[in-house]
């Protein structure tokens, strides 16, 4: 650190370890920035979280929260969890069983004076949407319930950082919309870096500014939502980000004019955005959203539909609230599927459904090319 | 604040008394610590505050006068009896010679026989001359059982644990005994006397040398007499 | 009834268990919660005093903090008191003889306190006192309380260790216990039953009062 | 009962009871029917799982599966947890500590002969995707490994009727849909009821036959999960299915030939799907799922723009793996607003963006009217 | 050293510890898992054996047990065995003495395993006895080892109801606790010095070999 003080509020984290949880991980967040952690159940997100807070000491770890040192295991220095000033929900909630709930929530007042524990608890009841069961014991709450108190009382404590290992996995999706309301209002009100752990992708991208993806405790990729699904660097974290299109391909050549990369893919070639990083004849992995395929409307065709046309089986039909996801089955001998989803009034004036063929367009611009590495499905 | 003395507790009966007279009679109150006269022995040696033992034993007096704890030498104030003891209602018949209970052993009848533990209680010792006078003591051994102290096997006997038991002559006249058993005094000369000492220590307040005197003296002797004790000669 | 000497055991109670109660938190707590060498050669240390007759480890007792000698000739130098003969000398023998049924209860007490709560405590910035205060102290309780009891009746019930270094003085030594028993002894089964009777009674009041009270608080959030 | 053996192997479940939860359900699930249970936290979903489990005893209950009485309140009758053959994923996972994973799994197997116990659980394990963890304790397990133990647990036990309690809750994406391919293959070889409880309306659609709606105890509808999103039979249902396109309208007319309902909205005529059981002039709820509102394309206007036209300003624009999800203003005084969602390339393509005017149609077959009932957002 | 008497107290420690086991996690379950009126009192009665001096208890005992009238009698009848001064006397004496200490950890022990893994196990199919086995038995552990120590270390100590109860008889009711008792009160300060020494050795070895058992199976999922 430097002489002068320096006005860094955000906390740098860089802990290393081999046993008995791998870990080697380096991150940072910025002040009302919030960083979704995201992988695979066991890739360590929870353990980073602990070890953030305190309550996990990795034998190397460096932690530096608002200028404040809080782990540097060089030095031997470790600052015991209650002197860290973290918000944690706990992935069990961990809710103080002899307490109501309002108590559980004062606990963490202790910075504040007296006399207004008691509304500022009720306040943070109702941010919660937990009006009414203050004098509930926890014995006598919902899983969901109990979730959202231990998100009050995390806030409460009113944190140099804030972490939430999944704080809204019990919650319904109609409550946990007005959470996420209530979080990003908090996050522009409150000036602290925020960490969640969370396996909804839809959550990251709705609620987090980045996301770094974990597996085996190795972060892979840090970025925002939006490009860490849509240039994934590796087909694992394509995988990982539950993009189901990820194919091998070769690559032809690159248009410098028409700034497009071709690619041979099975018998055909294929136009994608131009990545002039990967060589001529280098095989790659490719990778598109689903959202990037066109259907040929049979109603209308379009001048889109000359991108990348392919036509194929649908192999799997599932409507879920006014989407359709396909399986458009391309070869049958190598089983090569990829993933569509039209809106339902779509598949229905199309008279889409189970083993119609349909032609189908992947936009170019979609196509996102990765260094090769052998697939496993 | 009154001087504590230390006693066995097979004096208590007569003691109790002893002290309400020399209350009576003084106007001085003492504090009793009753507990086997080993222990109050060994109390004493570790500097308890006593400043009169009475003892159920010779020997605990002599040690502590060998040890420098006393005033002067013990004195013998009375000499314990015992009695064969046995339950109200029980056919057997008491005799000097125990005969009866020879003839018990000999036909494989005698279940238990309560003595204090001849280890360190003085009636135990006492009782276990008495039966290896008499010859009985092999015979009688495998039955034997052993109260911590005098006291201890008086309750054997007198609830009908075991049939019959040898004790202090001065509890066999405790009036809860009396109602509820027999008892048989055992000829002095059966065993050698159990001599109650006394010893004044050498932190003896006033009181309690007054209440060392008036154990000597002729009231407190006839309470001691009433309790079962034969008086040594003045 | 000798009121004299109840009054004496019941306060040689309340006392030891002011001494016992921190005691027993203190060690209890740290043997539920630290992993270290020889832990159960601690643990086990501490039910020895269970295996000595009581008369005999009186004796020893007696012995270590007699005035003439050792640590009980430092002590009287010292604090210029003797721990034997007198009521603090029963306090410390008490406080000796129960501490087994003070420690491991609340040993298991604190170690059924789950992890994560203590986690949670110290996220909400809780000070390891304020935690054992405000968390670990009342999810306790229960086995606390038990203890308590356990220590509460036993001292009541303990005559020889007490006899031995109390040496039955009245009014300063003389517990209920030992009157009680020496009232056997010179077979006045009357008194001696009244004031068994007396002092279960009184115990059985206390006792269940207690755990009547630690009931209802538990009653709520159990 | 009927004479006749019946070789019912459905669950009839009917529960009622004031005091301290309210419930008043009545449910059956079919063998090899998968009905998820859905509800805002707090509405007894838990409760109600726990009930068919029979480690809760509502007031009033009967329940029965595959013809054997469990729970008969009337003949107070109730069959203790152990002898219904049941198996439960706890919200909380409730492993055995003392045990490894592998041994958690073999205490369900106790009905099958011990030397199979072994590799049948080892099966079951890989199921779940947790190869090689048998020997792992659950302390050192991640809270989604625990769960999938759990899960594992429960189909284990071979059971009559399987309850999970949000079981998928702390599983990653990826995992979490090939566990619901592993579920939905075991679903068509096993003949038993299946019981969900989830909080993801997409888990929901994608696994269960039925949906039963919660709330407050009660059952608002229950049926397809199409049909309860696309036909909510009340407003509170289109709410509590996370349906955000809710208004007030009253009926105009019916158009009988064209099999048409129109309704007035704000100052406009809408054409709704055919309901003559409203009346003229009623007024009603009414809502549309925003796959059915379709944007005007600036690039290629198309017939379906006419059905229903509106315009407003685009005032919330959320980008989320390859959909835009768009808040079109339609008035302003009001503060009435259209969600919508497209494809990103869509959107791109139409240069869309926050504060952009669009132009979009309400599909009219989509359009769906309920009784009214105030709203409140 | 008495080696018959130590011999003899072993016994008599196992021999109690064999019947406390399923007498202490039977009531302790019970008193763990139900609600019922009267529930504190219960639980007083169980503390009230410690509130008597042992010598008294013992009295009372020798009083029920003696062969001539009431239980006793009975017993004697019905059995054709006394339950004073023999081996069988000295058991029930010692089941009796230790019943606060077997069943108040155990039932502190059984009240900590959380509800829902009973229930789990139930959903798992297991009886109420298989529950018991396989979950709560494994995970009330350690509680019931160290109740079980406190048993064996209390009754190869307790010597005031021993005495009593079964009359010092050399090998049949004459356990090491008497026997050192005997030889302190004859003076002969070495032999009972050895003694005690030899027993608190036995006791530490037997009782720290015990926790260490317990904390190794404890240790991998704890
Ligand atoms: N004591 C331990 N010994 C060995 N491995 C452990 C131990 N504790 C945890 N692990 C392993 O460490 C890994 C990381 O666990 P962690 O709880 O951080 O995962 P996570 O990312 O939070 O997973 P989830 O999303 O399922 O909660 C897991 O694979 C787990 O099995
Ligand atoms: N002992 C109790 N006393 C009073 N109310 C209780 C008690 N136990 C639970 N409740 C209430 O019963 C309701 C139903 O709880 P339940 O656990 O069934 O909800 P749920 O639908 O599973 O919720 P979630 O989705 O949050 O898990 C909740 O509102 C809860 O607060
Ligand atoms: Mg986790
Ligand atoms: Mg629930």
């Amino acid at each position: 650190m430097s002489d002068k003080p320096n006005p860094d509020l955000a906390i740098h984290i860089s802990l290393q370890q081999q046993r008995p949880i791998p870990l080697d991980v380096q991150l940072d967040c910025q002040p009302s920035e919030l960083l979704a952690l995201v992988g695979p159940s066991g890739s360590g997100k929870t353990t980073i979280l602990r070890a953030i807070a305190g309550l996990y000491q990795p034998e190397n770890g460096r932690i530096i929260c608002q200028n404040e040192v809080w782990q540097n295991s060089v030095q031997q220095f470790f600052l015991p969890a209650h002197r860290r000033h973290v918000g944690l929900v706990f992935q069990n909630y961990a809710l103080f069983p002899h307490m109501t709930v309002l108590n559980n929530i004062q606990q963490a007042l202790s910075e504040i004076p007296k006399q207004h524990r008691h509304s500022h608890a009720l306040d943070l009841l109702k941010k919660v949407h937990l009006e009414g069961l203050d004098h509930r014991y926890p014995k006598t709450l919902s899983g969901g319930q109990q979730q959202r108190v231990a998100v009050a009382r995390a806030l409460a404590r009113n944190p140099k950082v804030l972490l939430l290992d999944e704080p809204f996995s019990a919650v319904d999706q109609v409550t946990r919309r007005k959470l996420y309301r209530e979080l990003l209002a908090l996050r522009k009100k409150l000036a602290m870096p925020m960490i969640i752990v969370t396996h909804d992708l839809e959550e990251s991208t709705l609620l987090a500014d980045r996301i770094a993806l974990l597996h085996k405790g190795q972060i892979l990729q840090i970025g925002t939502p939006k490009s860490v699904s849509a240039h994934p660097v590796t087909a694992t974290v394509a995988r990982l980000m539950d993009q189901q299109n990820i194919f091998t391909a070769q690559v032809l050549d690159h248009d410098l004019t028409a700034k497009k990369t071709r690619i041979h893919w099975l018998d055909r070639i294929l136009e994608a955005s131009f990545q002039p990083q990967f060589k001529i004849n280098e095989k790659v992995c490719w990778t598109i959203q689903s959202a990037n395929v066109l259907l040929h409307r049979r109603d209308r065709p379009s001048n889109g539909d000359k991108e990348n046309p392919l036509h194929g089986k649908v192999i799997e039909y599932m409507e879920s609230s006014g989407l359709v996801n396909m399986l458009v089955q391309i070869d049958k001998e190598l089983n090569t599927t990829i993933a569509i989803s039209v809106p339902l009034h779509v598949s229905k004036r199309n008279g889409l459904g189970l083993n119609e063929i349909i032609g189908i367009s992947l936009l170019s611009e979609g196509i996102h090319l990765m260094p090769y590495q052998a697939l496993r499905r | 604040n009154s001087p504590i003395i230390a006693a066995a507790s097979s004096v208590k009966f007569a003691l109790q008394e002893i002290a309400e007279a020399f209350y009576h009679d003084t106007g001085n109150r003492i504090r009793i610590s009753y507990s086997s006269s080993g222990n109050l022995t060994r109390q004493i040696q570790q500097g308890a505050p006593f400043e009169l033992l009475l003892s159920a034993n010779a020997g605990y007096t002599e040690q502590l006068y060998q040890q420098n704890k006393t005033l002067g030498q013990s004195i013998t104030y009375a000499l314990g009896r015992l009695v064969l003891i046995t339950e109200k209602n029980t056919s057997l018949t008491l005799d000097k010679q125990l005969s009866a209970i020879k003839i018990l052993t000999e036909t494989g009848n005698l279940k238990r026989f309560a003595i204090a533990n001849p280890l360190h209680a003085p009636y135990g010792v006492a009782a276990q001359e008495v039966l290896q006078q008499l010859g009985l003591w092999e015979s009688i051994k495998p039955h034997l059982v052993v109260g911590e102290n005098v006291a201890q096997a008086a309750q054997f006997a007198s609830s009908g644990a075991a049939q019959v038991g040898l004790v202090s002559y001065s509890i066999a006249l405790a009036p809860a005994l009396q109602n509820r058993t027999r008892t048989l005094l055992i000829p002095a000369s059966l065993h050698r006397p159990l001599q109650q000492t006394m010893v004044l220590l050498h932190n003896a307040g006033e009181t309690s040398k007054l209440f060392f005197i008036y154990l000597q003296q002729h009231k407190a002797r006839a309470i001691l007499a009433r309790y079962g004790y034969s008086v040594p000669e003045e | 009834m000798d009121w004299q000497a109840l009054g004496l055991s019941v306060k040689l109670s309340l006392v030891t268990l002011f001494f016992l109660l921190p005691i027993g938190i203190f060690f209890g707590r740290w043997l539920a919660y630290r992993q270290f060498l020889g832990k159960s050669i601690l643990q086990t240390l501490l039910a020895l005093p269970l295996v000595l007759p009581p008369t005999v480890l009186g004796y020893y007792l007696l012995v270590i903090f007699s005035p003439n000698q050792g640590l009980g000739l430092w002590l009287n130098k010292t604090f210029g008191t003797t721990f034997v003969f007198n009521f603090e000398g029963l306090v410390i023998a008490s406080i000796i003889f129960n501490l087994p049924f003070a420690i491991q209860p609340m040993q298991r007490a604190f170690s059924s306190i789950p992890r994560d709560i203590r986690e949670a405590a110290a996220c909400c910035g809780m000070s390891p006192a304020h935690v054992l205060w405000k968390i670990e102290l009342p999810l306790a309780w229960p086995g606390i309380i038990s203890a308590m009891v356990m220590c509460f009746a036993h001292t009541l019930g303990e005559f020889g260790i007490v006899l031995i270094v109390g040496g039955n003085i009245p009014a300063e030594t003389q517990t209920i216990a030992i009157s009680i028993y020496d009232r056997m002894q010179a077979f006045d089964n009357q008194s001696a039953s009244i004031m068994s009777l007396s002092l279960l009674l009184f115990s059985m009041l206390t006792i269940s009062f207690t755990y009547w009270l630690s009931e209802r608080s538990q009653k709520k959030h159990v």
